[in-house]
């Protein structure tokens, strides 16, 4: 542990900007990532240090922003493409999941590309400035899916990518950008790399289990603390981190020893990436449950723009608690 | 046309030209008088939401079509009504011309309860159903297969409208905008593309986006009519916008119509576009679409001091009573935000909600 | 009950060809529609029947094909998109998703449209040619889903789909095409429409349910036969047909009246609508479930082309079956 | 250069000019012959697969390209080893040049378990990691981003390669072909499009594709070069090949390069192409690549009769002995169907099945 807290966003750039300095394969694309830094500034200063050889400034082109990352990346490079907001995923979305993903299958080629998603609500983005994508990219074979809630976890699953052989989604919460600080638990040379595929406990309980990630993480915290102090009650905080692979282990081991379950996460509850979560619960610790599972997550609906609707769109502690609660006494 | 091209800085004493050079039938005065007065209703409106948006009355990303307002209106002036208009971030003016008052528009920025989007939108996105505004989303390229479909609507049902779409500099670089003006093309379809090249995308230059001289080259390579017009020059626009829909309704397909202008503000207040270089922005400024517009009026003897400083005092008069109105309006509730997703739905497919 | 059996595939034609009969608004586009017929013939003969103006050709543009068909929509049309095969709708999805979808949410637009999804393997097509697309739009609000697995269904869910306000994506199996055949249970007045958002009981049972739709269904139907003539076992088999909205109620009924869930789609098993479906059941029928909720699905990975692959990798009657025993002996 | 546009039926009378009109500096004759030796492999090894098909001893879609290998061919010839090639579906041609055998590709062909992609993908989709050939995907225009990639990624580390792509007629309207164009001009990319313009998307005829007279002009509108040739000319097609490398090498960026000619058989073997004019598959009868070539080594001294005729046995040798070798591999077991997704998992990762 060295070092003052870092935000989630500057952890972000500092793993970038490392994996830079260390690994010359390693470089950026994306739009205005260059002399402007990038719509949220995590590749500021780079077009200075590395060149616009390694910073490479696109046009308004998220197909070929993909489509040219894979081509590099089977070329032996290692890009990290930024979209300027998760949303615009959806214009590379083939390139990624049809492409990238089914390389090494068919033709055992490694595609080492990571896509960065700045992410998800709570900033008043409305229906195109606010997306969630995790689960269109889990059921979407070829792609390892990240999605850290910590400043510490955003620097070493970032590292964790950048070196994965493999296509990985990066989702970054714009909401935890600045909010989330953390120190990053640097070894001595300066690294830290997260393990991909691992959760983290982030409070022990015995009562119920809350699996979350991302922006559902501070939300499930907050109301296990809550419940601590108001109702006593004992509750386990699970943060996924990497939804795929998914560290099963750890998210059964945790519904085991507890019975009771709780899914939270941001994106809309249909055929969202907590289904998954559901079915695995409900298939591997039927036994072990004291109560159903529950899911907490946006209604099926757009995320709307102004602050009361998004208020009540998102999930927040106060609904996780609720939950928490009526599952607890059930 | 004589444009200045982002790649290269102006010549020192680079001298404005004429309004209107080389328009054979440009419009009357009252025309162009009354184009005029929506660039400065654009203007007057945009800038009060800026002041609104530094008070923090208004939040969220402000985009301004600074620089663009003769673009805006003066593709928009000689629509029929028929016609059908996907505006994008920078065509307020547009919206004005074609019948949204700025107290639709006010609701909507401040994101009210009674906006046509209830809050649930932002911008200038929007666009009632059944009218001729269809509401743009974010995704840039999107609405021109969008307007693509308007146009063949519009035929299919014999309806004699065309659609008039735009996109930025930028924005041409999508494959939806390939996409579907090829189709325009091959279709033959009723349907103008307007591009506004205001020389940035966001804090990308012309010439990291395209690598062709004009972006109404690419006209020739869909085989349909393509031109670059001035676009601080409110009569180039309007006489190239009017060929280009008669073309469009005479069956002689779409039109590429690139305008080129200049983004005089930021890509949103939050940009402070440190990236622009000082000579860039005097080069524009000395071309701002509304003071050639006033000047050469003025020169026809068709708007006087008086009349503009009037034109002025009417259009702050007009933002002054949307801005009270909208102000008092009250927000969303919260529920609505479950609400309205599908036009037909019952209430026993929700889930209940946990929490 | 009239006339001869007909294919699945015909089915989709007889309805697409009568609803452009009675209504003038409706029309189709896509690519190799006209004088081709499409690549699976359901519009042949269309063209001679209803001109150019009605049947439009387009280019290679997935992106354009459904943008252009939102653009109809609002304007009062009826658009009928063709999708050579569902794996190319990747190219419209954002159209799809970003799009379509969000109009009526901001603007109260309707946009009716449908998309047709030529989906699914067992056709030996490939990575490329054997897509199950339905979870990325279950899981992306405004879009709604439907997966016909009879021909009477592919009959009335088009013709529903066609009358829907919505956007919709309708999912046709190619695996179906000419192996399905089933009577049009056409009305006096040569009408038969399928009311989305019901699922329909295709066999009763008390001992397990089998919960499916499209390809699975008929897995479901001969292991729940087999079941019953080998293990005396009595298995409901649900057919979902419309995926979004989800008929809860026939779900949750059946599950709360077997106590045991088979959840069986020949889509890859991570976050697969089965994922939701299991999810509904550990939410709402907790205490009625005697065992865990299990999914047969296909393994996460791209589809392969060669037979003994696409054999190994699609879920069947054998696996169901052995699913089915192994969860009733539980 | 003439070519036959599909809009129009060909004049009767129309003669066949000679090979390599207006070619200043034509290949010598040992190249025209090997290139000629590669187009007949082409061509044998496919009308090999497609007697196979008929006895169904391949399954699944069968794409010739039959009528493409002056284009295949020449275009791959050029090539500097460090180039890098992107082939498409009508491409055997440029994988015979580029180092794949006929035992590579029949073993994929039969979907053996050792083949390149043992059986997973079908057809041409082939490449091996750390070659200089990428394997395609099916979704039309993808390759071309990819191929972008792949130039950028040359002239990043720093070798002389050039990134060689293909896309058909048909593909030039997708989203990707634009933005990967657009880019690549932008970028000043060692890159060489080439479009095989054979008449015919799947069904679809050029006039219902693209409005412009030749694909090429779109090449103005990316600011890149741009070229149509004779695709039934295989000295044609060489020599602008030879120029498009040239100019991606020095700097001088991307080229497009369209090669006009026509698709032979069906859009694949289940297709009887009724919708194919009569005159039209005769026009270009009279115009197929291999014959044109022959007939020009011929007059030229490169290759009599008998040589021609020792050219085709040797190439049907190599196909049986691609047949006969690859009949006899073992087809896959099964489990590789989950196996190789990623390049790094842990089996824990992975759920257990049920049923
Ligand atoms: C598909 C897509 N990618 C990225 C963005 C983010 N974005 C919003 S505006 C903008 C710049 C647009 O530039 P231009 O098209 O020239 O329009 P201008 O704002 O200059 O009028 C970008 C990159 C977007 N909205 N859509
Ligand atoms: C994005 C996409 N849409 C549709 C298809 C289906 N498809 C396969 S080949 C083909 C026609 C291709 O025509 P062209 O590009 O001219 O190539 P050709 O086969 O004539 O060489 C189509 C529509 C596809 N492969 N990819
Ligand atoms: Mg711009
Ligand atoms: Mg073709």
């Amino acid at each position: 542990m060295t070092g003052e807290p870092v935000t989630y966003v500057e952890a972000i750039r500092l793993a970038l900007q490392d994996e830079m300095r260390r690994d010359e394969r390693v470089f950026c694309l994306g739009e205005d990532i260059g002399q402007y830094g990038g719509a949220f500034k995590v590749t500021k200063g780079f077009l200075d240090e590395f060149g616009a050889r390694r910073v490479v400034d696109t046009p308004i082109s998220e197909s070929l922003i993909v489509g040219a990352a894979i081509g590099a990346a089977i070329r032996g490079l290692r890009p990290v493409a930024e979209m300027q907001f998760a949303d615009f995923v959806t214009c590379g979305f083939s390139q990624l999941v049809v492409n990238a993903a089914t390389f090494h299958y068919r033709l055992g080629q490694s595609v080492p590309l990571v896509v960065r998603l700045p992410s998800g609500g709570g900033v008043g983005g409305g229906p195109y400035h606010s997306r969630n994508p995790e689960a269109w990219f889990a059921q979407s074979p070829g792609v390892k899916v990240l999605a850290p809630a910590t400043a510490a976890d955003a620097f070493g699953l970032m590292k964790a990518a950048i070196r994965d052989p493999d296509p990985v989604v990066y989702l970054e919460q714009k909401f935890l950008y600045r909010r989330e600080k953390g120190t990053l638990p640097l070894g001595p040379d300066g690294d830290h790399v997260v393990p991909i595929g691992s959760a983290a406990v982030r409070r022990d309980g015995t009562q119920a289990t809350v699996l979350s990630y991302a922006n559902g993480v501070g939300m499930a915290l907050e109301a296990a603390a809550r419940a601590a102090a108001e109702d006593g009650l004992s509750v386990e905080v699970v943060d996924l981190r990497s939804l795929v692979p998914l560290d099963r282990e750890t998210v059964i081991a945790s519904a085991r020893k507890t019975g009771r379950v709780l899914i939270v996460h941001e994106a809309t509850l249909t055929a969202g990436f907590g289904a998954e979560l559901a079915a695995l619960v409900a298939d591997e610790c039927f036994e072990w449950l004291d109560a159903p599972v529950w899911r907490v997550a946006a209604p099926d609906a757009p995320t709307p723009a102004e602050k009361n609707l998004e208020d009540h769109f998102r999930p927040n502690a106060a609904k996780v608690l609720g939950a928490l609660r009526a599952l607890c006494a059930y | 046309m004589s444009v200045q091209p982002s790649a290269a800085p102006p010549a020192p004493g680079d001298t404005v030209p004429p309004l209107g050079a080389g328009v054979h039938a440009p419009p009357d005065v009252p025309t162009l008088a009354g184009m005029w007065r929506a660039m400065v209703l654009a203007r007057t409106f945009e800038d009060r939401v800026v002041a609104l948006y530094r008070q923090n009355r208004v939040t969220g990303g402000v985009y301004t079509g600074t620089g663009n307002e003769a673009t805006s209106v003066a593709t928009a002036w000689p629509l029929a009504p028929e016609d059908v208009i996907l505006p994008l971030h920078r065509d307020l003016g547009a919206h004005f011309v074609r019948g949204h008052t700025p107290r639709d528009v006010m609701a909507q920025v401040l994101k009210r309860a009674a906006a046509q989007t209830g809050g649930k939108d932002t911008g200038l996105h929007l666009g009632k159903p059944g009218s001729n505004i269809v509401g743009m989303i974010s995704h840039l390229g999107h609405m021109i297969p969008v307007a693509a479909g308007v146009a063949l609507a519009e035929r299919y049902r014999g309806t004699r409208g065309v659609a008039v779409t735009y996109i930025g500099d930028g924005g041409t670089s999508t494959g939806d905008f390939h996409e579907a003006l090829n189709f325009a093309a091959v279709a033959r379809l009723p349907l103008v593309c307007v591009v506004e090249n205001n020389q940035w995308a966001y804090s990308t230059p012309n010439q990291l986006e395209f690598a062709c001289a004009r972006l109404s080259d690419r006209a020739a390579g869909y085989g349909m009519a393509g031109e670059t017009v001035d676009g601080t020059d409110a009569i180039q626009v309007y006489d190239a916008m009017v060929r280009a829909l008669d073309r469009a309704r005479g069956g002689g397909g779409p039109t590429l119509l690139e305008s080129v202008t200049f983004r005089m503000r930021g890509h949103a207040e939050h940009d402070d576009m440190k990236y622009v270089p000082p000579e860039m922005v005097a080069y524009w400024a000395a071309r701002d679409p509304i003071d050639r517009l006033e000047r050469h009026l003025d020169a026809m003897g068709g708007l006087d001091a008086d009349e503009a400083a009037r034109g002025r005092a009417d259009a702050a008069a007009a933002v002054d009573d949307a801005v009270t109105w909208a102000e008092a309006l009250p927000a969303p509730r919260g529920p609505e935000a479950e609400e309205g997703v599908f036009a037909y739905w019952e209430p026993r497919w929700t889930a209940p909600r946990r929490g």
